[in-house]
């Protein structure tokens, strides 16, 4: 962290960025949030440790409209996101100076509570500073300490790899933290039987608010109005009535976003519901890998996105009904 | 470089002389045959028909062999040459054949024409190099003039065999000059000597092998090679032969200055 | 219209017929007097590609008990690449639709060819059978907009 | 809120018998909206129109909806009676209750709840619809022609004499194609020079025609009535403002070891040539891969001895830059490399040739000066044998699948030639089919053979055997008499398949013009607009589009360059006004719509948008409307729904769909 | 009349061969080196299979003749593959009780020290079940 900010200092101070896009402490320790920092002084507030989970790659659509270069640092997953914002010209990779930053898996408080652990009052060894194999959690009822990764988020134990996609320089160590298998859960569902999956994702689904957290913070869904705030559609500003106005919304946000989302679980990770979001993206990355070949959005600027390209021999649709279990 | 080889019953016996001076001819190289253990014969003609499962097993089993090992295929009868490659295209295109032959054979993990199956000449050509072959030659057959005799079995049916252009093909050819002769192309020597044949149509086969040596020498041919010991044979009943036959691995062995006189 | 709960169930069927092939294969199974149940209505776009995941989940949101979209074979479209797209779409769509447990027989695509009039009538037959069979759609209905 | 008339028609007892008509009436007065509804026995006829009219100009209408037939019908008449009755034509929606209504439901209730469910679908459309105003595009009233052979000559003389500047691009240093290699013509038997020079002469004349031969169009951007092509002119070497035409450099040209193109290769020429006497421009090319002075920088001989000063060395490709509202196809094509047909010893034995050898071997100005001999002795033949279909309707890989057309016509021509000047020369013919569909073309067969003594026999060769003694033994079948012969033979022509010239790829790749598997360029429809291209304002000319012999190359080419014509004599052009729009305040300007239009016809500009008083620079799509075609694509690959299509817009859709599922 | 298309169809399936795709080039026939000695040219297969005269292919003499030197399914222009047709008649008369053309009684007269153990071996698998 610290080396981050002197080189953050560095650039701001000989002029090559005029702003830092970082993450600064929040209202609770284990809770940083996204920020920009134009000075030295401001940058006294820098954070960069295990709990800095969110993808600021988002922000930098606002910042490619600022005045002079914007200093953001990405984790290996951002970077996909970058790229894919980059692609679809929503941003400026010249004003941006990109450091990759190390990654050794990010946390989640609410990973850490499920460990079985009440009235949580910090927790220690997410400093990034050792080989985040422990974490020390300080609860009301006395010190607990659980294996690093049994805090993580589930996007962390199917990690894509923690090679940055892009970036100016690299600062910080990273630590291979795959242990699952990316669709696993999405190959679970589609054994389900058809009831099975309805009563799942109606479980699901029907926790939803519409709170749009899940929008709000998508690097895929950057769009300048949203189709659900448009007239167009006469889709707006609907009340919840029942869970199909959920599913649509959620379906809708997907297919949007199928063949752009990076699966930076970016969506999971906020919403306040705990809604399994990625498992829809994740179906649509599942089903083009496993029908219009492996594609993975964000690795290649030059690679056509599956959704805007075709081949002759595409399967055609009737195969759903031939590979469904129920 | 070592491959596994598959002689065939033919060049345990009858044509010892194409097996013999192929090996040696192959040390000096630089690659080594390992014979295939306990090969059973190929049957000696490709069965056409798409429900014959049987037949083609045997083949698969080498096949299966030289996959064990991690090895090529390296054949030198071209009888056997065009049976394997063949059985080895169906194992890995032909679904119905693949299928039932595994089910036959309970191997361990299935054979799916993994293997890559060559004829000696292309080892020669692909592997080693005409130009290599050349620098190695020790006793150039200068001023020999050679004709080319392939034969069907090679050459077609083109799109499985590969192996050269199957109207106007250049491998022998290559392989004469490399020896430091030179070859004489004519017209005949992709047309068949007659084959099985001539077990029952005697006349049959000679009157083909007549066509092809009378045009042969036509053009101006001493001696013609072969890689097919049946063709040898067909080619060696003609009324008015004149010409000499001999397997291409002989006068290799003799320009590698590895025959005895 | 009210709500009849004597009444039997009469599927509510939307097709998307493509303008150049479809929809002319429609006109030409009228013309050739081959009958479909009056439950299907049709709904002509320029393309398969027109249609939108968005009409799909409306028409079921608003009632449907199926959806069907017809365009041109592929390889014939009259904007060349339109039903290319709606194939990758579509087969998107509909996996998703099966994922969250509706049942895939209730969205189809076919390829129906100006000239395939019998085509047209023969999978309009099936595809209500289909629905027939399935029932009514209560997965993806949005009860407020009954009345 | 629209005020709609709703007029249902009964079609006589078509609908009428099925559909309540009264009903459907009665139903639409319910609609909101809705003003006025009316039936009558025949909306379409005059006295129906009328009725539409009337009711538009008393109720003041501001959409209409007629429950009848398909759209596919009868929407160009209604909408043409809107127009006339002052009412946008695009505020005109059908309800199609015949088609899909009452002639496939027999029960009148099932039917009428039906058709009612159909025209509220059209009421809710229409009260979504807004004016649409066809757009307009320029017409530059000029045309290009891609390729100088009969089929470009032919299009481009067309399309001047009818008062348009044409330019004409061939790759070769002259025009006059294929055909100028051509000695005699069927069925007619006139020289092919005779009848081309002068084509070729008045195209040069033509105030109107500008050739550039020796260039390529290079890059194709525009569409119809508007496109501008980058054409390079390849460095001549020779300047043709200079050259005088004396032929003096190719003379002393020391290098003249260049296998020559224009005789295939059947002799050589000099490194600076002109491809034949009759060249158009008669003005030589240095083919600089095989000129001595650009190989080793020694020689320079054709610069001395040129007394105009007209070799320059240093000459550069050019490139023009030109605009046109038409572009003419015209690539024509090649002979197919032979080298998978070995079992006919093609590259065996020089006696051995295809059919347009032997054209340049009849010619008098060809390698033999016209002498019929054995390129391999020199020797006059006295057995010929023709081979047909050598490569053409083959299902396998090594040729070609469809038809070449005019080898049975050419060989019949060939052999007729043949006899008729070395009586003594046996010609025989192997032909799996001899197919003359053409005018007079069954009868020059039947001459070759009934008047000529041409041996036709019907069997293909299986193979072309050399012999020792430079003779020919022809293996093949006799089918008719189920026998197998052998013929030997001096010299054996082959009818090569005929394929589109390679370079038509990438020329239709530039124009976005489709292509079939075979490189042959594909017709708007095979039947209906043969000359066209699907891309608009792209027209075929020639063998570029399929097979064909020169009476129909010729027909081909005046029916494209009156196409060309028509589309050069209009102003401006209108445009389908059903074409997308994107909402500028709403696009990302992520390129997406862009990646699947077919046409082109969207791209980005960075424009400065006030959106809600937040003024900034934007990168926007921008959809160009005379190309965009209206299939809508781009709308559903558009995230934030700022794509939408007019006329199909997706309030209009949705809007159907609330209907239907009501 | 029966049996003879059930035969047809046979010999499609062991071939693998859609006779329809001939055009009638007769360049198989062209090509073939047994021409002479064939009651049935290889062109005339084709036909016959298409027609369902199996009956008279199974007695054809050209069963024994076709060396299955590929010649005819190389030139094929259609890729029709004659020889295989060929070949699948021959397996249909071998398959049946006595079509065997070759018995081991009259080998010991058709050999000569020079023969090559392939020969037998080749000969057996054609001429026999």
């Amino acid at each position: 962290m610290q080396e981050l900010i002197t080189r953050a200092k560095e650039l701001l101070a000989d002029g090559t960025v005029a702003r830092v896009l970082g993450w600064k402490a929040g209202d609770l320790e284990y809770n940083p949030q996204p920020a920009f920092f134009t000075n030295e002084k401001e940058l006294e507030e820098f954070v960069y440790n295990g709990f800095c989970g969110a993808n600021l790659s988002k922000y930098m659509i606002e910042a490619s409209k600022l005045e002079g270069k914007t200093l953001i640092c990405l984790k290996p997953c951002d970077s996909y996101s970058f790229q894919q914002l980059m692609k679809e010209h929503r941003i400026d990779r010249e004003k941006a100076y990109i450091i990759g930053v190390g990654c050794k898996g990010k946390l989640d408080i609410d990973r850490i509570k499920a460990n079985g652990l009440k009235g949580v009052t910090g927790v220690t060894g997410a400093e990034l500073t050792d080989d985040c194999e422990e974490l020390c959690v300080t609860t009301l009822y006395g010190d607990k300490k659980i294996p690093y990764a049994d805090g993580m988020l589930e996007r962390c134990s199917v990690c894509k790899g923690k090679e940055h996609m892009i970036c100016d320089e690299q600062i910080g160590e990273s630590k291979d933290t795959k242990t699952g298998e990316r669709f696993a859960k999405v190959a679970a569902v589609e054994e389900m039987s058809s009831a099975e999956k309805f009563a799942f994702f109606q479980k699901e689904l029907s926790k939803c608010i519409r709170c749009n957290a899940c929008r709000n913070v998508c690097p895929a869904c950057s769009c300048r109005k949203c189709v659900f705030d448009s007239t167009k559609f006469d889709s707006a500003q609907k009340a919840n009535v029942d869970s199909f106005e959920e599913k649509m919304f959620h379906i809708i946000r997907a297919f949007h976003v199928a063949g752009r989302c990076t699966d930076c679980g970016e969506c999971s990770r906020v919403c306040p519901q705990g809604i399994p979001l990625h498992l829809f993206n994740r179906k649509f990355i599942k089903d083009i890998n496993e029908l219009y070949g492996e594609y993975q959005a964000g690795a290649d600027i030059e690679a056509k996105a599956p959704l805007t390209s075709y081949v002759f021999e595409d399967v055609e649709p009737s195969v759903v009904a031939e590979r469904s279990k129920s | 470089m070592k491959y596994s080889y598959y002689p065939g019953c033919t060049l345990k016996n009858k044509a010892q002389a194409l097996d013999m001076y192929a090996r040696a001819s192959a040390s000096v190289l630089g690659f080594e045959l390992e014979e295939v253990s306990e090969w059973q014969c190929c049957g000696g003609v490709y069965p056409l028909g798409s429900d014959e499962i049987a037949t083609k097993l045997s083949s698969v089993r080498v096949l299966n062999e030289a996959k064990k090992k991690d090895q090529a295929l390296v054949t030198l009868c071209s009888a056997c040459h065009h049976v394997i490659k063949r059985v080895n295209d169906d194992m890995k295109n032909v679904p119905d054949i693949y299928q039932k032959a595994n089910r036959y054979l309970q191997l361990e993990e299935d054979y799916r024409g993994e293997t890559n199956v060559y004829h000696f000449l292309e080892v020669l050509r692909d592997q080693i190099g005409f130009d290599k072959l050349k620098e190695k030659v020790v006793k150039p057959l200068t001023g020999k003039k050679i004709g080319a005799y392939y034969g069907c079995l090679l050459l077609r049916p083109s799109s499985i065999l590969a192996f050269d252009n199957p109207e106007n093909p250049k491998i022998l050819e290559d392989f004469i000059r490399a020896i430091g002769a030179e070859p004489v192309i004519y017209p005949y020597r992709n047309e068949c000597c007659g084959g099985y044949i001539s077990l029952k149509e005697k006349d049959m086969s000679k009157n083909m092998c007549e066509k092809i040596t009378q045009s042969a020498e036509g053009f101006g041919a001493d001696m013609l090679i072969t890689a097919c010991p049946l063709c040898m044979y067909n080619l060696n009943k003609t009324e008015s032969k004149k010409i000499p036959v001999y397997y291409f691995t002989e006068l290799l062995a003799e320009a590698l200055g590895l025959k005895e006189d | 219209m009210s709500i009849n709960n004597n009444s039997e169930f009469k599927p509510k069927i939307v097709a998307f017929c493509c303008n150049w092939c479809s929809y002319a294969g429609a006109d030409l199974a009228g013309s050739s007097r081959l009958t479909y149940p009056a439950d299907v209505k049709i709904i002509r776009v320029p393309c398969s590609c027109r249609v939108n995941p968005m009409f799909i989940l409306r028409a079921f949101e608003k009632g449907a008990d199926g959806v069907i979209l017809c365009g041109c074979h592929p390889g014939d479209c009259h904007y060349t690449s339109g039903n290319f797209y709606a194939r990758r779409r579509m087969t998107l769509l509909f996996s998703m639709l099966d994922y969250i447990g509706v049942e895939n027989g209730r969205t189809r695509v076919e390829w129906v060819s100006a000239a395939e009039g019998v085509k047209f009538s023969a999978t309009m037959n099936s595809f209500v059978e289909k629905i027939y069979s399935l029932g009514k759609n209560v997965r993806l209905e949005d009860l407020r907009c009954k009345n | 809120m629209q005020r709609i008339g709703v007029f249902v028609c009964h079609c006589g007892s078509n609908i009428a018998a099925t559909v309540d008509v009264k009903k459907v009436v009665e139903m639409a007065m319910c609609e909101p909206g809705v003003v006025h509804a009316e039936d009558y026995p025949y909306m379409c006829s005059e006295a129906g129109q009328a009725k539409i009219q009337a009711a538009i100009k008393e109720k003041n209408l501001g959409g209409v909806v007629v429950c009848s037939c398909s759209p596919r019908m009868h929407e160009n008449t209604f909408r043409k009676a809107a127009e006339k009755a002052g009412l946008n034509p695009y505020m005109v929606e059908i309800a199609n209750i015949r088609e899909h209504c009452s002639w496939i439901h027999k029960n009148m209730e099932e039917a009428t709840e039906k058709a009612v469910i159909l025209m509220k679908a059209a009421v809710a459309k229409v009260n979504l619809n807004t004016p649409l105003q066809a757009g307009e595009s320029r017409v530059t009233k000029r045309a290009l022609v891609i390729g100088g052979g009969i089929a470009g000559i032919q299009t481009a003389l067309d399309i001047a004499e009818a008062g348009y500047p044409v330019d004409i691009v061939e790759k070769t240093p002259s025009i006059g194609g294929r055909m100028s290699q051509l000695d005699k013509t069927f069925p007619t038997l006139d020289c092919s020079a005779c009848i081309l020079t002068p084509k070729m002469v008045e195209a040069n004349a033509h105030p109107n025609i500008n050739i550039y031969t020796y260039s390529e169009v290079e890059k194709v951007s525009g569409f119809v009535g508007d496109f501008t092509v980058d054409i390079r002119k390849k460095a001549r070497s020779v300047d043709m403002s200079k050259c005088t035409g004396c032929g003096v450099c190719q003379e002393k040209c020391p290098n003249k070891k260049t296998p020559n193109e224009f005789n295939r290769g059947l002799n050589n020429r000099s490194a600076i040539y002109t491809p034949f006497a009759q060249a158009i421009p008669n003005v030589p090319v240095i083919d600089r891969e095989h000129c001595t002075k650009f190989l080793t920088g020694k020689c320079g001989i054709c610069a001395k001895v040129c007394q105009a000063g007209a070799v320059d060395y240093e000459q550069q490709d050019e490139i023009i830059t030109e605009k046109y509202g038409a572009i003419v196809v015209a690539t024509g094509f090649n002979m197919i490399n032979l080298d998978k047909y070995d079992e006919y010893a093609y590259s065996q034995s020089k006696d051995v040739i295809t059919s347009l050898e032997l054209e340049r071997i009849m010619n008098a100005a060809g390698p033999t000066k016209g002498h019929l001999e054995r390129l391999s002795d020199g020797k006059a033949p006295k057995e010929m044998v023709f081979i047909q279909c050598v490569g053409s309707r083959c299902a396998d890989k090594r040729g070609k699948s469809y038809c070449s057309k005019i080898c049975c016509m050419y060989t019949a021509k060939h052999a007729m030639l043949i006899r008729d000047k070395y009586p003594d020369v046996n010609v025989t013919v192997f032909y799996i089919d001899v197919r003359t569909p053409g005018k007079n073309f069954d009868e020059f067969y039947r001459r070759a053979v009934e008047e000529y003594g041409v041996n036709y026999i019907k069997g293909q060769v299986g193979k072309v055997i050399p012999q020792p003694d430079g003779k020919l033994l022809v293996q093949g079948s006799d089918l008719l008499s189920n026998k197998q012969i052998l013929k030997e033979a001096d010299m054996v022509v082959l009818a090569a398949a005929i394929e589109p010239e390679p370079g038509v790829r990438n020329i239709a790749t530039m124009l976005t013009a489709s292509i079939d598997t075979n490189d042959f360029l594909t017709e708007a429809h095979a039947k209906l607009r043969p000359v066209e291209s699907p891309t608009a304002g792209i027209f075929l000319s020639g063998v570029c589009q399929g097979p064909k012999d020169i009476p129909e190359t010729v027909s081909q080419a005046g029916a494209a360059a009156v196409k060309a014509i028509g589309l050069l004599a209009k102003d401006k052009l209108t445009t389908n006004p059903c074409t997308a729009k994107a909402d500028e305040l709403m696009c990302n300007g992520c390129s997406q719509c862009a990646n699947v239009c077919p046409y082109g016809a969207i791209s980005y500009e960075t424009k400065l948008i006030n959106d809600h008083g937040v003024r900034e620079d934007r990168r926007v799509a921008v959809v160009n409307s005379a190309l965009c075609q209206g299939c809508g694509a781009c709308t559903v690959t558009c995230p934030s729904g700022a794509m939408d299509l007019q006329g199909f817009s997706n309030r209009q859709i949705l809007a159907e769909v609330d209907a239907i599922c009501r | 009349m029966k049996s003879e298309k059930k035969q047809a169809e046979k010999i499609k399936e062991i071939s693998g061969v859609n006779p329809l795709k001939c055009m009638k080039c007769g360049k198989c026939s062209a090509t073939c080196p047994s021409f002479a000695e064939m009651d049935i040219k290889p062109h005339q297969f084709v036909s016959y299979v298409q027609n369902e005269e199996i009956e008279e292919l199974t007695k054809s003499v050209s069963l024994w003749k076709c060396l299955s030197c590929f010649a005819c399914v190389e030139r094929c222009p259609r890729d029709v593959k004659p020889g295989k047709i060929i070949d699948a008649v021959r397996q249909l008369v071998e398959r049946e009780k006595d079509g065997d053309y070759l018995s081991p009684n009259e080998i010991p007269e058709l050999l000569d020290p020079e023969i090559p153990q392939q020969l037998l071996v080749s000969a057996f698998r054609r001429y026999r079940r």
